[in-house]
């Protein structure tokens, strides 16, 4: 028994939760998004859905067909016409970014219900059942994790003369899913354990309430955060393979532009405006991605955030979280303690 | 409560509750239990590998040696049957056969041999790329883990300071794909800068040898492939140390530290880090295998004799007995690298020698 | 009338390396209805070994146990009818309800489970529930754990408990975790309920001075075995085993402690 | 005051959060030497606040807004513990206050040796020591608190409880210090093994002549133990007497409703109403 009952920690800044007098089906939806509910989270998804927008769009949004060879116009640097140059055939650089884009989404989206679903049962049940059962999953998991992934892939894919993105798909979410399973057992194991759970079994509640009622709600943040970490490394997976060749280049995608880019010289020659575009939409989608984590992760141990916040403001307030001595501030007397 | 010890009945009820010397025995130091579980785990993740590894091939639509003879169209078919079979592709055998078979083999340092490299032993040819990989991916890891360990925990200490400033900035570094930051840095520093050489481990007409030339060379031709995986593996290292410091710090031990009067430095590397950094540690073996897999790439852009290009190269031919074999050595590198942050874990965090769980 | 009896329940745990744990020796009591008894015993005593037996997540090595003359059953309807005779209140009123969950979804639960009222009674039973534990129903019922105080949340673990209508309550250690100057509310809230109600209550705790005051029975365990049993003032202020008698020696008794100092000139510690 | 240990004067600690949080209002106090004061009171009273406030172990944004704490060192000096800077309180600790806290796991070190942790002490307080001195030093210690020097090479997890309390209170002991304050110290433990601690205490104390300061919301046990008692609520001391006025004669309402909310192990009946 480790009742902690010192009394006094110093007060939280303000308590983060929703106020939970609303249980109308939209309380209910706020309470389950409520770790999208902050700065970098919603700037994160913002981004995101910035690029969902373009991929839906590309129709509309590209000026050219991304496959539009002109002969006339090669190896072009910006211009109006093109506004961010042409590749060795003359095509749009711009058009093949905002094409490029379908694939991205498309393969990261994908790649990460398929991981997170799997993440999902072998987590779950690995941390609900006990004894051997728990054991083989928890293995199962481990060797999946410890297997490294991307050198099965480029074996994989490169088996496939002409593998379409649902089997890239396919291929990045089997090799995935591990570390969301294992993050996710431990707080299931820990989440069987706590009371709430308990008093719903003495309760009778049959099994898949249980799951499905009492645990997954708080399991939900957990979800999230690792079908975000699939989402990027799906995309990373994406743009490594399409770069090195061994995913067909005829389907547009950053890292098909990138495999071109270098095939072609491009980084040679400071051809800046044929490499630099796909690579930074990776990062910046990168950075969304983070972003959103980071808001989760957040909202999961509010520490992380209070830390430096609450060290920012009180260093506005000529307080240093490391002293080790308290300030005296009292009016009569002495400022000595910088 | 279940932990607690059997004790025989005592006279004096008193001695029952008040004794309370009751301790897990910890007279071994050597943390035998922890290590046979991991060793076990090990053993069965290797087997696992090397069946994944059988079953590629076989899964293989076409196989390995039309791919090879339509590359050299003067070889005679009764050499391409004899191909076959010494590539353990003759399907006549069962399954089971070609499992037990594929074992020995194993077992006798066999792993077939390279079609991409004039059939030579794929242990010879991986041979010879093994020591560049394990050398730049090995030291660039190191140090990426302990610059952004120790990073990181100052930047837990220092929260709220202008430090902070580095976790987004290194963790922006780090959602960029490994290969993308290679060849940026091979524009800038090679060919606008030529402050480095572009590609290869060392100057052509080189011959490996221990001089102090060769070694000069050698450094010169890794230093910009091994800084740029630092940098594009240091966010997650900060990252996952400030968190753990964050956490911590609010422990019991380290405001004990404090009222200990113990100087701040030493709060915050014995006390602190020196708690924090278990949990990175077990990332750390989790996560070679990811990390491994970005190298690889990296290998490719800066072309790079290690065993990533290698297996690129195959990839490209078709070599699948070359393949697999580097596939194998990957995993196997990565499961004694994990051997190594286990045990590691093991002499660092004394609960695990614990011998009663 | 005999609610439950514990009959020569022995409970042995393997432990790996160690060898096997007498967690429970040869245990027999009986609980008859509208009355308490008090689990006395320091951690590792055995007594949560009964909790978890009672709520089934251990089973006996021997012995039996008996709810209503029945043998605990395994699955089914009498596993269901099991639960609704036998209720739970937790130790930690943080803990015990689900974060996520309203107040109102709590109390439905086990109304809906176990069929108590119709569908269209069931807010005014929830009401009355909250009622019955001395809350204001509008206060309360669509708020969520973390906005109640550790006493309300007690208070709704209660009547969670009282819900599907039992026969019998077990609290374990129900009050331990609350503010000192709400305990006894609570308590108070407790007998008033397995009075009202005529409960049998299986009040599982380590402090003596609660469960002499809270009990009609004590039983001090000790290492799984019970030591001694009989009415709480009898245990309590005339222990007869030298075990009980450590005990109350060791717990804290300002009356005893100043009466003796009367005369003496006490060097206090 | 004559012998006094420690004087404090109209103290107060804010938590400088937005609103600002006040923890402890305006305390005065007179520790007396070898005295062993109880501080109760239920939580969020501040009575953690104001023993951590005392030796300036809050940290931010916990200001000390008024006051003055002063140390009457046994060798005549007083030491105004508000006006030492963080090198001077460095030192202050430990040496003057030492402190005993909660029982939990939590408060060792997992990682080290307790044998390590206690020389920690030495190594940093008496720089002049060998390193043969200070195992010495651990080994008595260790012996003191009838663990043992043999123990000196487990980590806290291989101790119970009880044990690891008593290591604690080891270390607390080590500079000898002229206060102990102690926060709950025995709230984790079995009732056996708390009396049991409880004793060692007490005899540690004649033997070496500490004061105490005794925080707990443990009402009965403080009236056992202490000579004095301030009882705390919402941040101020309500009522601040001998443990046997407290309990005869408990002149504040708020005393009086402590006092009743624990039911008497051998006294009447009837506080639970069955």
């Amino acid at each position: 028994m480790t009742t902690d009952l010192r009394p006094e920690q110093a007060p939280e800044v303000r308590s983060e939760r929703t106020s939970g007098r609303e249980t109308s089906l939209r309380g209910r939806l706020g309470s389950a998004f409520a770790m999208f509910r902050n700065r970098k989270s919603i700037t994160g998804l913002t981004i995101l859905g910035f690029f969902v927008l373009v991929a839906i769009l590309a129709d509309v949004l590209a000026p050219y067909s991304p496959t539009k060879v002109d002969n006339t116009a090669r190896f072009q640097p910006p211009s109006a016409e093109h506004w961010l140059g042409t590749t060795h055939l003359g095509e749009d650089v711009l058009s093949q970014v905002i094409y490029g884009t379908r694939g991205i989404i498309v393969v990261g989206f994908l790649a990460a219900i398929l991981a997170t679903v799997i993440a999902i049962v072998v987590g779950v049940v690995a941390g609900y059942v006990r004894g051997w059962r728990s054991e083989s999953l928890s293995a199962l998991t481990n060797v999946f994790l410890v297997i490294p992934g991307l050198p099965l892939i480029i074996i994989v894919a490169s088996m496939f003369d002409d593998p379409p993105l649902v089997v890239i798909a396919a291929v990045l979410g089997l090799t995935g899913w591990a570390w969301g399973a294992r993050v996710l057992r431990a707080q299931t194991m820990s989440l069987r354990n706590r009371d709430f759970v308990q008093a719903a079994r003495a309760n009778g509640e049959p099994l898949r309430r249980i799951i499905g009622n009492e645990m997954l709600p708080n399991l939900m943040a957990l979800i999230a955060a690792s079908f975000v970490g699939t989402v990027t490394a799906a995309i990373i997976g994406l743009t490594t393979l399409s770069y090195i060749g061994v995913i067909p280049v005829n389907t547009y995608n950053w890292g098909t532009i990138l495999n071109w880019a270098s095939a072609q010289g491009a980084f040679r020659q400071n051809q800046w405006w044929w490499f630099m575009p796909p690579g930074l939409c990776i990062a910046a989608i990168g950075v969304a991605l983070s972003l959103i984590n980071f808001g989760i992760d957040e909202y999961v141990n509010p520490r992380l955030r209070s830390a430096g916040e609450r060290a920012r403001a009180m260093k506005k307030q000529g307080l240093d979280v490391n002293d080790p001595v308290t300030v005296v501030r009292t009016t009569t007397s002495h400022q000595e303690n910088a | 409560m279940t932990a607690v010890q059997p004790r025989p009945p005592v006279e004096d009820a008193i001695e029952v509750g008040t004794t309370a010397t009751t301790v897990v025995k910890g007279h071994s130091r050597v943390p035998w239990r922890f290590l046979a579980g991991r060793a076990t785990f090990y053993l069965f993740t290797l087997w696992a590998a090397i069946t994944i590894n059988f079953f590629l091939p076989r899964m293989m639509k076409g196989d390995a040696v039309d791919q090879y003879l339509s590359r050299n169209r003067n070889v005679s078919p009764e050499a391409a049957d004899a191909l076959r079979s010494l590539l353990g592709l003759d399907t006549d055998k069962s399954l089971l056969q070609q499992y037990v078979e594929y074992w020995g083999l194993l077992l006798r340092g066999d792993l077939g041999v390279s079609l991409l490299h004039g059939l030579r032993p794929v242990t010879e040819v991986i041979g010879q790329a093994l020591p560049w990989t394990v050398g730049l991916v090995g030291f660039a890891t190191i140090v990426s883990f302990a610059i952004g360990t120790i990073g990181g925990a100052i930047v837990g200490w220092r929260r709220g300071s202008r430090l902070d400033g580095l976790i987004p900035l290194t963790t922006f570094l780090g959602t960029i794909p490994y290969f993308w930051l290679g060849l940026l840095a091979i524009a800038l520093f090679s060919v606008n800068l030529g402050w480095f050489p572009i590609g290869k481990a060392y100057g052509v007409g080189m011959t490996p040898e221990w001089s102090g030339e060769f070694i000069g060379q050698v450094i010169h031709h890794g230093a910009l492939p091994a800084a740029t995986i630092v940098l594009a593996s240091l966010g997650g290292w900060m990252l996952g140390m400030r968190n753990m410091m964050l956490t911590v710090l609010d422990e019991d031990y380290v405001t004990v530290a404090q009222a200990k009067g113990m100087p701040t430095s030493r709060v915050l590397w014995r006390y602190a880090a020196r708690n924090a950094v278990l949990p990175q540690i077990q990332s750390f073996a989790l996560s070679i295998g990811f990390i491994v897999g970005g190298t690889i790439v990296m290998e490719m852009v800066f072309s790079y004799p290690g065993v990533g290009k290698l297996l690129l190269d195959a990839t490209n031919a078709k070599d699948y007995a070359l393949m697999q074999g580097v596939f194998l050595v990957i995993t196997l590198s990565v499961l004694v690298a994990n051997i190594l942050a286990d045990v590691a874990y093991a002499f660092l965090d004394p609960r695990t020698r614990q011998t009663e769980g | 009338m005999t609610v439950l009896e514990f009959d020569r329940v022995t409970k042995i745990y393997s432990v790996r390396g160690a060898g096997q744990i007498k967690a429970l020796d040869d245990v027999s009591f009986s609980l008859t209805s509208g009355r308490t008894i008090g689990l006395v015993g320091q951690s590792g005593s055995g007594k949560s070994t009964i909790a978890k037996i009672l709520t089934q997540l251990e089973t006996p090595t021997s012995g039996e146990v008996r709810l209503d003359g029945e043998p605990i059953p395994r699955r089914g309807a009498g596993l269901r009818a099991y639960r609704q005779k036998l209720r739970m209140v937790f130790q930690d009123p943080f803990a015990s309800l689900n974060p996520y969950h309203s107040i109102r979804y709590h109390l439905e639960r086990p109304l809906r489970l176990h069929g108590v009222v119709p569908k269209a009674e069931m807010d005014d039973e929830v009401r009355r529930l909250l009622e019955r534990v001395r809350l204001q129903p509008d206060a309360v019922v669509d708020r969520r754990p973390h906005e109640l105080s550790g006493g309300q949340r007690q208070r709704v673990a209660i009547a969670r408990a009282l819900a599907s209508r039992p026969s019998l309550l077990v609290a374990d250690e129900p009050v331990s975790m609350l503010d000192v100057s709400i305990r006894l509310g609570v308590l108070n809230l407790l007998a008033d309920l397995g009075r009202e109600e005529g409960l049998g209550v299986l009040y599982i705790t380590h402090d003596l001075a609660t469960a002499r005051h809270f009990s009609d029975e004590i039983l001090v365990l000790n290492q799984g075995r019970v030591v001694e049993s009989g009415p709480a003032d009898d245990v309590i202020l005339r222990p007869q085993d030298p075990y009980t008698r450590a005990l109350r020696a060791a717990s804290p008794d300002p009356e005893a402690h100043f009466a003796s100092l009367s005369g003496s000139d006490g060097g206090a510690l | 005051m004559r012998d006094a240990l420690l004087t404090v004067r109209d103290f107060s600690v804010v938590y400088d959060v937005d609103p600002p949080v006040e923890a402890v209002k305006n305390v005065t106090l007179d520790l007396r030497r070898g005295e062993i004061l109880g501080l109760a009171g239920e939580s969020g009273c501040g009575k953690t606040t104001l023993a951590y406030g005392l030796q300036r172990l809050l940290k931010a944004p916990a200001v000390i807004t008024s006051g003055s704490v002063v140390f009457h060192d046994s060798s005549g000096e007083d030491i105004e513990v508000d006006r030492l800077d963080a090198e001077q309180m460095r030192r202050f600790r430990w040496d003057k206050i030492s402190m005993v806290f909660q029982g939990a796991m939590n408060a060792l070190n997992p990682v080290a040796t307790i044998g390590s942790q206690l020389e920690d002490v030495f190594e940093v307080h008496r720089p002049g020591m060998s390193r043969a001195q200070r195992r010495e030093a651990v080994a008595e210690l260790l012996e003191i608190v009838k663990v043992g020097p043999q123990r000196r090479r487990s980590f806290p997890h291989e101790l119970s409880g009880g044990m690891r309390q008593r290591v604690m209170i080891a270390m607390a002991l080590a500079l000898r210090p002229q206060l102990m304050v102690m926060d709950e110290p025995t709230t984790a433990l079995d009732v056996l093994v708390q009396r049991e601690i409880l004793r060692q205490i007490s005899q540690l104390r004649r033997e070496f002549g500490f004061t105490v300061v005794f925080i707990t919301h443990d009402l009965p046990l403080l009236l056992e133990i202490s000579d004095r008692i301030a009882i705390m609520r919402e941040g101020e001391i309500v009522e601040l007497d001998t443990a046997e006025q407290i309990w005869t004669n408990p002149r504040d309402e708020y005393t009086r409703t402590l006092l009743s909310s624990f039911p008497r192990l051998t006294g009447e009946r009837g506080v639970v109403a069955r």
